[in-house]
């Protein structure tokens, strides 16, 4: 049986992946935001995940709005680096763990998910920057394997806190029944605060933020019966991906304890934080 | 979430948007291969047809208006590939969907103390 | 709100359509198949639907392996017949119940499914063959708007039975509470026994069959909690496709009238059948 | 589904066969536009090497061995678009599944007196 060994929630704003590109990362803008970062990675490195389970949005890169898919789980065996207009960047492709998203992919249809399943697409920003701010920027190749889970928040309607809720507990389920003895480590991405159409755009909200981080570990009820609409309000119109870090915090035991927590505001335009969380 | 009390100054990228939006999008969705991105640049109005782009819409793109963009059902994260092929900072775009000069907008909303 | 006024279940054979194409509707072979639907389309012209919910499962035409989603709903304003192979059918393009769609999407995922939302795809013949055998082959338009609801059934997992029923209710519900005064005829589409390829090719059920058109009125409560696995033992792998006709049953009361039934066996090499249920 | 007790003589399409048959599928899928039927048409093998096919597959295609075509995960509903071009009655698609004269399994499997 495959084991978690703690759950990550972090932003995934695509600026921090162009410091990186640039190697701003130690400019006095910057060195503030990716210190926060410090403790995760050195907890990643103590705690050696052989899986990293992606929760994130697609940004108009792998998916139109030809096909809008509400949940993606991903079963490809590679999954290369989307170009988002300014051409590849210098990271390697993702390995998948075929063998467990298929196997999650079996126990969310047995269990009344209705994923896509797929095994040709891209992964852009979403996915990139909380891997290169867990893992750190590998030469050749990641230290995990990757299974995606893609969750729609661009075109309305999208998912409901409580069903991201849901499938946190079907994959917690999927891992646990998972025949191998990998350690895995979920992440939450997308979020905080940040609203980039609209008169409000630029809107942050940072008590809303530092709300959030304080008690999605203890108090995870409060958001996950919050509705859509209330996080709209509340974190800006793409603030609301905040719901995907329900699926990690689903997953994990309703007792975490709280390893870490960071927030920067803002990094470009969002509030911008982390957190590291291990079942107690 | 189409029948719900809409949020002020916050548009939701609904069916509405979307459909408004759809060759706009599909366009700029399309920068994110090179050789569209050749095309655009090599002649921006010849690729702006080819996408079924109507008189309104092209001139917003041509004249990098993204408030227009967004109002005619662009959708940011799709529209920001443009900004890729012809560099503009998002924070411009932010600032041009407030309607505030960069500064005021970095000042007012991003709390910055100066651009 | 708009109203269902029946539900019908029929086979959607690809020969059907091939048959219709040659004018082979009045030979010997397939005269017996189509005298079976007379009544159905009698029964259409005598109600009068306005739109047309199809239930059925895309053939590789309008979906590859690259991305299997397990619901679609269609929010097209227009949906143009599938080039299979033989070139384009000479039947009109199919005008997308826009408003209704979209409504049943939001319906969906506000009650936890999560579809996948397409408005630029094209519908093979599990839609044309259906609609053909019930509003005849229009010259110029077709009578009624559609809404097409994709079910995957091609590659493991598809969904199970009981959640294609519950997807029915949905549908009710949805459909119900739409601002409209619609006459909505639901077509669950699909089987009867059929089996296409292994070993085991050519296999038909002759006494399954006609248990399920006898009991799935009265009875459906025994074929939704039936295993996706026995549907392929007692059906034949193709003939799993009859889960599809639940989210029709789903729909509808539990009380309902029987106002017909068919059965040839085989079309081409499958057994073919139909049933128009009212609401009792 | 996949841990459960397999069906005689009945291969399901699992992600077993999806992977093993991705390419034939995708192939064969390509035959519903018409420009890549006359591709097929004018040369075969080059039409299938452009898909990466292996050897093996390639002859399974090349010959029309309906029941190969499927052991290496060809899809039925994918790899009929194969018969759409060269016009083979399914019947006797079915038939090579299962191994029989087109004759044999019409009597035998689909109950006619005759073909
Ligand atoms: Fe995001
Ligand atoms: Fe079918």
């Amino acid at each position: 049986m495959a084991e978690i060994i703690g759950g990550i929630g972090t932003s995934h704003v695509p600026s921090i992946g162009v410091a990186l590109d640039k190697g701003l990362d130690q400019t006095p803008v910057w060195k503030p935001f990716f210190d926060g970062y410090d403790y995760t990675k050195e907890w990643i490195a103590e705690h050696k995940p052989d899986v990293a389970v992606v929760v994130f949005n697609d940004h108009g890169n792998a998916m139109f709005l030809d096909r809008v898919p509400t949940f993606t789980v991903g079963v490809a065996d590679r999954y290369k680096p989307a170009d988002e207009g300014w051409g590849p960047r210098d990271i390697p492709d993702f390995i998948g763990a075929e063998d467990m998203s298929w196997h999650f992919a079996d126990k969310l249809v047995e269990n009344h998910f209705d994923p896509m399943i797929a095994r040709e697409i891209t992964v852009d920003h979403g996915l990139q920057v909380p891997m290169e701010l867990c893992f750190g920027r590998p030469k050749d190749c990641w230290p995990v394997t990757i299974l995606p889970i893609w969750v729609n928040t661009v075109q309305y309607p999208i998912p409901t806190p409580q069903r991201c809720w849901d499938m946190g507990k079907i994959l917690r389920d999927a891992i646990e029944s998972f025949p191998g003895d990998e350690r895995v480590v979920i992440l939450g991405t997308g979020g905080l605060s940040h609203q980039l159409q609209g008169a409000r755009a630029g809107f942050l909200n940072e008590a809303a933020d530092r709300d959030w981080l304080s008690t999605i570990a203890r108090d995870p009820d409060k958001w996950r019966s919050m509705r859509r609409e209330d996080y709209v309000e509340k974190f800006g119109s793409e603030g609301a991906e905040l719901i995907m870090w329900l699926v990690m915090r689903g997953a994990m035991n309703s007792d975490v304890t709280v390893k870490h927590t960071h927030y920067h505001l803002p990094a470009s335009m969002t509030g911008a934080g982390c957190i590291v969380l291990e079942n107690t | 979430m189409s029948n719900n009390t809409p949020i002020a100054q916050t548009p939701l990228f609904d069916r509405k948007a979307s459909i408004r939006g759809y060759k706009l999008n599909k366009m700029a969705m399309s920068l994110g291969e090179a050789p569209n991105r050749i095309a655009f640049l090599a002649d921006e109005e010849a690729f702006l047809d080819s996408y079924g782009l109507d008189d309104e819409t092209k001139t917003a793109v041509m004249s990098r208006n993204w408030h227009e963009m967004v109002r005619l059902g662009g959708n940011l994260f799709f529209i920001l590939k443009i900004s890729a092929v012809d560099p503009t900072p998002i924070i411009a775009i932010g600032a041009a969907q407030a309607g505030m000069s960069v500064e005021d907008f970095m000042v007012q909303r991003l709390g910055k103390k100066n651009g």
